[in-house]
C-alpha cells in the first residue's frame, strides 16, 4: 500500500502524480523503489478519480475498516 | 553492422534509419499486432493515436535489420516479430500505452477461422426474422431455432461457440445474421521496450477498480488512524469531536452523571431497565 | 491529510514515524513543511498501534451522519 | 411503575428487596401503600435474575438518543 | 442510578422530584445519601418532561429489538 | 457536560479523578466551579471503569437504528 | 484525546478555544502540554462548528462505541 499512500501524499499536497514524483517520495522514505511498479501506479491511477474515491471513503470508513482486518 | 546495411537498396537502409532513430527518440519502443484489423478501422486508430504514440508499419525484415544494429538489449525484440506486428513509439509509460491501446479495442463481425475471444453465448428469446428458410440456416448451425407465433425464435440459452474454438463459416454466417459482434479488433500490444527493459502484456494488463479499492481504503485508513490518534486536521476534526463527545455522553450515562445534556438518556435507560423487570415479574 | 499519508507510506514500508522521516517525505512531495504538524503527527502517533489504528472504525460519527438525512 | 422503581432503588443500592423495604421506600416517597402489590411484587422477584433484567435494558438508551437528530 | 430510580418512584406517584423528597426516599432505602448528587440531580431534571423522555426511550426498543441481539 | 469532559480530560492523560483535580481543571478554563457538582461527578465515578464506560452503549441497537433512517 | 476533551470543556463553558486556554486547562490537569499539538488542534477547530461535530455524536453514539471494541 505505501505506493498508493505516496500517490496520496502528493494528491493531498495537490501535486501531481508523476513517475518522478512518487519515486521521490518513496525513496525519501527510504524505500527501495521498484521502477515497474511505479509506472503500474502512475497508469492506473490516470484513469480513477482520486477525488471520488476520497470521498467514498469518508462516507463509510466505517464498513471498508471491517474488510481488510 | 553498417556493412549489413550496406547490401540494401537506399529506400531500404532510409528506413532502417528511421526505426533506429525513432527507437532513440521515444522513451518507449514497442511491437504492435495489426492483425485482422481492417483499413478503417486502422485509419481511426490511427488518428486516436496522434500526438500520443507513432505508428510505423514496415517489413518484418527490416524491422530486425534495425533492431540487430541496435545490438543488446533493444535487439530482443526480433524475437517477438510475429505476423503483422508493427512498431509503435511514444513517451508513455508502457501501462499507459497498453492501457490507451486497450481503449481501441472495438468488436467486429466474426468471420470464418477467428478464434472466440470468450464464450459466445446466444440468449433464448424472439428474433427478427420471419419464418423462411433461416431456420434451416440456424439449426444447421447448431442453434436451436424454431417457429413461434409467427416468428423465428431461439428456444433456449445456447453457447454457441465456446472460448478459444474457431468459428466455423456456418457460425459466422449466423453470428452476423444475429448482429453478434465477438470479436476484439484493435492494436494489441506485444512487447514493450521502455528505459532497458521489456514489458509483455501479461504485466501490463493492470486491473484498475483494484487501485480505485485501494485508495478509497487507503483513504479510510488514514482518516481511521487519524481520528483514533486524535490528530486534527480538517477531515478529522469533526469526527474526532463527535468521537469524544459520543465517549463523554456514554460515561455521563453509564456513570449516571445527573448532566442536564444527558439527563433525559439516564431516565430513559431507568425506565426501560423498570419496563424490563416488570415484563419479568408478570 | 498529507501528514497522515507520510506516516503511512513510512509506517507501510516497515519504517519508523520520526519527525525526520515525515519531513523527508512530505518535503520530497514538494510541500512546505510545518514543523508543528510533524510535530504534532508523532506526538499523537506516540504509542498508538497504528495497523490496529487503521483497521478501527475510528469514523462512527460520519456514518451517522450519513444515516438521517 | 413506582413499586418497580422502589425495587431498583432497592437492587441498586445492594439491598434486598423484602416487604419492608419496599414499604418503607414507597411511604418515604409520601405514597400511600398497598399491601397486596408489594407482596405481589416480592412474590413475583423471587428467582428474578434483577440484573439481568437491568442489563438487557441497558442496551436501548443508545438508540434512543438517535432518535431526536 | 438508584438516584434516579428514586426521582421516578416519586415522579410516577405523581410527587415533586425535591432534593428533600429524593434524599426522604434514598435515606429510607437505607442508602448514605450523598448531598452533591441529589443536588445534581434535581438540578439536572429542572425543567426537563420525564414523560417524554420515558417515551422517547420507550419507541426505541423497537429498534433494539430488531437488532442481531 | 464540561465537568464531564474535565474528568475525561484527566483520565485520557492517566491522572486520578479526584475532586482537586477536577476543580483545577475546570477553574483553568475560567469556570466558576460548583463544588456540589463536582463532589457528584467524583462520586459518581467512584468503582467505574471509565476505559469500559466510555466505549459502553450497545452497539448492535445503535447500528440497526441508524440502517433505516 | 485529552487535548480534544480540552477544548470542550472550553466551548461547554463558552470560552473562546484558544492555545492559550487550552495550554491552561491541559496544565491545570498536570499534563506537560506540548506546544504543537495545541497549534494542531486550534487551526483544526478554525471554521469548525463544535456545536454542530457534537449533535452528530448525540446522533449516533453507541455507533462511536462499536469501534474499540
Amino acid at each position: 500500500m505505501e505506493y498508493i499512500y505516496a500517490a496520496l501524499v502528493l494528491h493531498n499536497a495537490g501535486k501531481e502524480v508523476t513517475e518522478d514524483a512518487v519515486t521521490a517520495v518513496l525513496a525519501a522514505a527510504g524505500i527501495e523503489v521498484e521502477d515497474s511498479r511505479v509506472k503500474a501506479l502512475v497508469a492506473a491511477l490516470d484513469g480513477v478519480d482520486i477525488e471520488e474515491a476520497v470521498a467514498k471513503a469518508a462516507a463509510a470508513p466505517a464498513v471498508a475498516a471491517a474488510a481488510p482486518a | 553492422m553498417a556493412l549489413y546495411t550496406t547490401h540494401l537498396p537506399q529506400w531500404k537502409q532510409d528506413e532502417v534509419e528511421q526505426i533506429v532513430s525513432l527507437a532513440n527518440e521515444y522513451r518507449l519502443t514497442g511491437l504492435v499486432d495489426l492483425h485482422g484489423i481492417p483499413a478503417k478501422q486502422m485509419q481511426e486508430m490511427r488518428r486516436d493515436l496522434r500526438g500520443k504514440a507513432v505508428l510505423r508499419m514496415t517489413r518484418n525484415t527490416l524491422v530486425e535489420h534495425a533492431f540487430g544494429s541496435m545490438g543488446e538489449p533493444i535487439d530482443g525484440i526480433n524475437s517477438y516479430i510475429d505476423g503483422q506486428s508493427a512498431l509503435i513509439y511514444t513517451n508513455d509509460n508502457p501501462f499507459q500505452l497498453y492501457k490507451k491501446l486497450q481503449q481501441t479495442m472495438t468488436k467486429m463481425v466474426a468471420r470464418p477461422g477467428d478464434i472466440a475471444p470468450e464464450d459466445i453465448v446466444i440468449e433464448k428469446g424472439p428474433t427478427s426474422f420471419k419464418p423462411g428458410p433461416i431456420v434451416g440456416v440456424f439449426q444447421q448451425a447448431g442453434l436451436p431455432a424454431a417457429i413461434e407465433g409467427g416468428k423465428v425464435v431461439i428456444r433456449e440459452r445456447k453457447v454457441f461457440v465456446k472460448a478459444g474454438e474457431e468459428i466455423n463459416a456456418k457460425q459466422a454466417d449466423v453470428l452476423s445474421k444475429l448482429d453478434i459482434r465477438p470479436i476484439d479488433v484493435g492494436l494489441s500490444l506485444q512487447v514493450a521496450f521502455y528505459d532497458g527493459t521489456f514489458y509483455e502484456p501479461s504485466t501490463l494488463a493492470i486491473d484498475e477498480t483494484e487501485y480505485y479499492n485501494n485508495v478509497v481504503l487507503a483513504a479510510q485508513q488514514a482518516f481511521n488512524l487519524g481520528v483514533y490518534a486524535a490528530y486534527p486536521t480538517a477531515q478529522t476534526i469533526e469526527p474526532i469531536i463527535a468521537k469524544a463527545a459520543g465517549e463523554a455522553r456514554n460515561l455521563g450515562v453509564e456513570a449516571a452523571i445527573y448532566s442536564k445534556d444527558i439527563v433525559e438518556l439516564i431516565i430513559g435507560r431507568a425506565s426501560l431497565q423498570a419496563k424490563a423487570l416488570k415484563g419479568m415479574t408478570e
